[in-house]
């Protein structure tokens, strides 16, 4: 049992943490926000020439095959600087097809490896729920295919890119659709959220899949899920962290009633419970990446990370704004960043109340004592 | 106790409600869109507002005597707020007329409440700068009296409707030995005096813009510059040095009342509405026991929070003087309204993210854009914090803190 | 609209607040949790010279006919000095009565008013539940009355009552019963709550209840129940703002880290969240006694001032409790007297879950927009 | 990153699940439950005790050399949690030893540390007084330097297991003219030497008796009084006036560890486990989705009270120190704690009041009494006040109070 990050965890952390301070800084940030594609391709090609992109994918495709608590630190280096760059969807759609992919689907691996090829999700449907039973869009059989028509939303990134995960159902059961982001008959438009970064709702015209990129089954997609509620939940752990550390620093500074107001017992208390509400945001997402990287179940996992951050990180960063006083109001000043991408991820990849219902389940459903250290299988 | 209005004021309220239903038509709407903070706007808005005050709506409770109504701040509390629901903004807070007729010449009186209440004289608030919010005691911005004039100069910001009033409500430090709270005093300061600076300070509502009764929705502030503004003598309300007491009397009234009431609350209504929709993910939430159950205990706190506000109005028509009372509603009620926010956040789930201006966006995007303003409420015009404290001081007598001593 | 006491109930308030600061010192209270009979027979004797038991009676039943808000003010000052005596089940039978009783049912009221009939009221059973919905005792009709045999829990004040009201069923609807406390086939056991006054559970066998002590239908039911919410409501809130006075009274004389703990900011403002809690509630339950005085529909009101008082009270209780520090756990102490009382009260007459289902209820399941400043009314 | 136990301590877990299971029989429960403190028993739970020293799990991660086992502190949390999880203290925290170990003379640890692992050593912890608990700096218990002996006068509050103790781990002042932290001083002091005068504090637990397992369920503590007792000079632990630094190695072992651990999460699965009985109210509670996603929650949060232990377990093994780790585990599992015993008691209603005594008790009353207690996990060995001033300044930085202005 060891919680920390280890010797070389820590080593990518601390690579990750100089780079991206050194170059995603709130400029570029800002600058991606602007950018019609409201992403950096800069900044994502020198991610892949660091090779963070290989760093847990499988050797065989490419990867260095290191454990996926690699990705956990990553993601939370990556929520610190809010770097704009697609990462979340690439990573959990390679690391789902690096597991439960043909070799054929696996095919494109490498060059997610070199940054080439990225990853966009389409899990969610116009009612927002993040349910495997909630799927309405229906693939119909045709010759050696299906055919998709219907429309998914909150498709975060698919702008920037090359390929898309499609969650649909096959046959009254769920499946997952690889496609080019540019298939025809596929349509996207643009969302507009508190994040500034790229969100479409997409339309399907008879988009043509073939069954070679099919995967069957409810487990890739409850897979996919789970990484990516674990990795968007390590990411705002990143991100209220170091909005808690950017509000405590200007509360060194700016003076009030003759003291720093960091010297106030209010604010004092305020950022101590930001900063509990991160780390165990980041306790809860590493423990959950770190099941996902053993292949042990971890949807429990999964779903108490991201029901805890969206109510604690954002939490953070709103008392950062707090700490902040009018200047967290203005646009020009930076640390409203990190609260208007917070207040977007606390509102992807499931609610707190529709992951608190499968902890639920996994509680209250099935027959035997529990404990807190024996983990739970959700059903 | 009577937990009720009278007949007088409920018959007052359905006449406001009536005169709103008819003639707040879509094209006055459009033409107090397309103005500014209610307050600029085209003829078509213009013609409604006379009418408006014809009615005696504006300047309710205020003296007869410079243009008001003589009535009772209930009245007006139902005016502003039947106004505020129909998203206008009518007279009253924040407009510097109160404090001046709290401290104000016989001459100052008749020279600006009247055009306060015809919405001629807009005051902007100019109390914070750059160094200084919370703790205005800190302020730098200097008036040297120079013969029968003041030169100002020095730096304000968030000073919101600066670029549509007519005059600033101006804090300055007067005697420059002084520290803290002595030495302040209020000038009455003219927009278009010499020197002036005015430069926009664009907020996280601006791209796009927040929707029409987003809490906090304002979409610009500015940042204000005074480069040796002379201004007579004449513009200082009440005594020289006596600003701290001149403009806390103008500042209560925007720590209670309709304004402040309606920031905190209106999405308690507007989640309860919405869910009510006769739609499929509407009809599927509503059934939700666990959303049901948020709803409610959102609900009972917002009851909370009216019930506070009549508390001040009971106190305010008693003509008590608040002990704490002012404050607890000024800690709750914002509280309250960033509790709501995050709470209807997970109930709407992805939809809670997008802005005015998204396809699929929920009633314009208004919760997602109440997320990114609602926690100004707990800062603006006196923070939680301060509240607190005045709460804990004045409420049950604990002591200001001392030098402390070590704590670990 | 006044949401504050009026004259007259400011100047009752003021007789009650001196006589029990006076009368029913922490001693007093302390005595009758040693008695078996856990109240004090003297104090409300006393009270009952003092009249103000007949103070919302009607005149004809030999009361005062005043407004029922100036029980509000009572159960407010009877909570701050956690006066044991059975106030609470007696006044919201009385008033049931008096509202919806006959003539000969209404006979008890002149005895009430003299302090020689208490009422006890068993609504809830076993399960704890606190909804009519949840009614399992039956009355089975014989010849000019009914037989009750079943049982009844958490019936307070039973051991010190002259007479008990209870809720069963009658030919499937719901109906309530004046009986004697001492009716043959009625047992009694004695529960020990946190609150160590008098609680019991009741055992029917073969109840005989004459029609004429029958009162049928809903409304009555629900009438006492929202009498038994509201009161208990304000008692809650008199007891919350009297503990958060004492607490900050202790905390003006500790010294700690050198000054006064009363002077550290986070005492200071966990002691404002307590006023603000206690003062909550209070508004809260003062708003649903006035409709329930002034004869208006008032479920919802009364669930909110409960739902709102269960956790708001208990905490500002709670945080008093932690103030005081070490001592707050020690017996001796008298601070722990208003901790106990308040969690018990917390759990009777309905949990927050129950009352905010009804507030849901009326809030989602009728036509129309809401308001919060239109009264909702509960189906 | 390793979110698992290994093969090694997994199978010492079962073994000591085993060990429990097969060993601690109904008879010896009695005899313990029938002594105080899970420290003074009769003859069966004596040979129980035995037995358990016998396996090597007491004084587990202790050295060698003074009667311990030389294993790891991971060992030692299994060890504690199992038999904490049973209802049962095995040796540990506030016992003296660790601040033994640290800071005795090697007489000292060959004097104690056995006899703490065999169990004829019990330590009192002498800390709190009338006048100071929060703040132990502000000592007034007195100990003069008389030749080779101290003479101690003075009084002592909350000396929990004074009445089963041999001796009082106490905290005296040295230095009549010192203040604050300077200036104290760590004695061992038999609780048999003349002038020292123990009486009981009773609990709000002790009528009825809280039952087994309840989070703070003590139903005696004590009040002490040291009326000149004579102790050799050799009782001094670490040197005089150090004592301050002597105490806080003893006591951060307090704050952290499997007990502190389970106080505040045994409810979290105690509430799950009652809600899966097979019984009708049971059935309905655990059907209802406000109280499933309310126990979620709350399990949620048990989880990251279980994170912050192995956090802190982590730092521990690989000899590291804390910054801020420790407070954080000792804000919020506490706080865990109230509000899971809060959120119960709207689960369970009228039986949520119900304490061990009485009939329709809910678990023998656990839950009601751990209502009357668990606040008292918020405030003993550093309340959560102090340890959010730790965090706030260790963890992120922030300064010390200084002499505040006005802040109104």
């Amino acid at each position: 049992m060891d919680v920390l990050p280890d010797e070389d965890e820590a080593a990518i952390q601390a690579t990750a943490e100089d780079f991206l301070a050194a170059e995603c800084t709130p400029a570029l940030v800002r600058a991606a926000e602007r950018d019609a594609a409201r992403w950096s391709p800069a900044l994502f090609a020198r991610i892949a020439e660091l090779g963070w992109l290989r760093l847990c994918l499988p050797e065989e495709d490419g990867g260095d095959g290191l454990p996926l608590t690699h990705l956990a630190v990553l993601f939370d280096v990556l929520g610190r600087h809010l770097a704009p760059v697609p990462m979340h969807g690439t990573m959990v759609g390679a690391i789902t097809l690096a597991r439960c992919g043909t070799p054929a689907q696996r095919a494109i691996l490498p060059a997610v490896g070199r940054g080439e090829a990225r990853i966009a999700l389409a899990i969610q449907e116009a009612d927002g729920s993040w349910s495997a039973d909630a799927l309405a869009l229906r693939g119909r059989r045709e010759g050696d295919g299906i055919i998709l028509d219907g429309a998914k939303s909150f498709v975060d990134g698919f702008r920037e890119s090359t390929h898309a995960i499609a969650a649909f159902l096959l046959d009254g059961a769920p499946a997952l659709a690889l496609l080019e982001s540019d298939a025809p008959g596929l349509s996207a438009t643009d969302l507009v959220t508190t994040a500034k970064d790229s969100s479409a709702s997409l339309v399907f015209d008879g988009v043509r899949v073939p069954a070679s990129r099919i995967i069957a089954g409810a487990a890739p997609l409850r897979l996919l899920m789970d990484l990516a509620a674990a990795f968007l939940a390590a990411q705002m752990a990143g991100a209220a962290r170091r909005a808690t550390e950017r509000a405590a620093d200007y509360a060194k500074d700016r003076v009030a009633f003759g003291q720093p107001i960091g010297a106030f017992q209010a604010i004092q208390h305020m950022a101590a419970d930001m900063l509990i509400g991160a780390e165990g945001a980041q306790l809860l997402a590493r423990e959950a990446i770190w099941r996902l990287g053993e292949g042990l179940p971890a949807t429990v996992e999964a779903a108490q990370a991201k029901a805890f951050a969206n109510e604690k990180c954002l939490a953070a960063c709103r008392s950062a704004q707090q700490i902040h006083g009018g200047i967290g109001f203005i646009e020009v000043h930076d640390q409203q960043l990190w609260y208007r991408r917070v207040a977007a991820w606390a509102h992807r990849c499931g609610t707190a109340r529709e992951h608190r219902r499968t902890v639920a389940a996994a509680l209250l459903d099935q027959q035997g004592p529990v404990r807190l250290d024996v983990p739970l299988v959700a059903e | 106790m009577e937990f009720a209005f009278d007949a007088r004021e409920d018959s007052l309220r359905r006449e406001v409600q009536a005169f709103i239903a008819e003639e707040l038509t879509a094209a006055i709407r459009e033409d107090i869109d397309a103005g500014e903070l209610g307050v600029q706007f085209g003829p078509i808005a213009t013609a409604f507002f006379d009418k408006v005050r014809a009615r005696g709506w504006t300047g309710v409770s205020w003296p007869v005597e410079y243009g008001g109504q003589g009535r009772t701040a209930m009245d007006q509390f139902i005016i502003e707020e039947e106004f505020g629901r129909a998203g206008l903004r009518i007279g009253g807070a924040g407009t510097g007329a109160p404090a001046i007729l709290a401290s104000g010449t016989e001459e100052q009186k008749r020279a600006f409440v009247p055009g306060c209440i015809r919405g001629d004289i807009i005051f902007a608030q100019g109390y914070s700068e750059p160094g200084c919010g919370t703790d205005l005691a800190g302020i730098q911005c200097r008036a040297t009296r120079v013969g029968d004039t003041y030169v100002i100069r020095g730096q304000k910001t968030f000073m919101t409707s600066a670029h549509v009033a007519t005059h600033i409500f101006l804090m300055v430090r007067t005697d420059p030995a002084s520290r803290r709270h002595a030495g302040l005093s209020i000038l009455l300061v003219p927009i278009d005096a010499a020197g002036i600076t005015i430069r926009p300070l664009w907020t996280i509502q601006n791209d796009p813009v927040a929707p029409r009764g987003t809490t906090y929705g304002e979409n610009r502030t500015n940042e204000v510059f005074f480069d040796d503004v002379v201004v007579p003598a004449s513009c200082l309300l009440g005594e020289e040095g006596d600003g701290w007491n001149v403009a806390q009397r103008g500042l209560s009234i925007d720590r209670v009342g309709a304004r402040r009431y309606l920031m905190s609350v209106l999405r308690d209504e507007d989640i309860v509405n919405w869910l009510k929709k006769d739609e499929a993910p509407n009809r599927a939430l509503r059934a939700d026991p666990v959303v049901r159950d948020k709803v409610a205990e959102l609900w009972i706190e917002g009851q909370v929070c009216r019930l506070l506000t009549m508390r001040s109005m009971t106190i305010a028509r008693r003509g008590g003087d608040f002990v704490h009372e002012a404050s607890a509603e000024k800690v709750f009620a914002p509280e309250h309204g960033v509790r709501a926010t995050e709470a209807i956040g997970q109930i709407l789930g992805p939809h809670a993210q997008l802005l005015s201006s998204s396809p699929e966006a929920v009633e314009e995007g208004v919760f997602a854009h109440n997320l990114l303003g609602a926690f100004q409420s707990t800062i603006n015009h006196g923070s939680v914090q301060v509240m607190r404290d005045q709460i804990a001081r004045k409420g049950l007598g604990l002591p200001r803190p001392g030098k402390r001593g070590e704590t670990v």
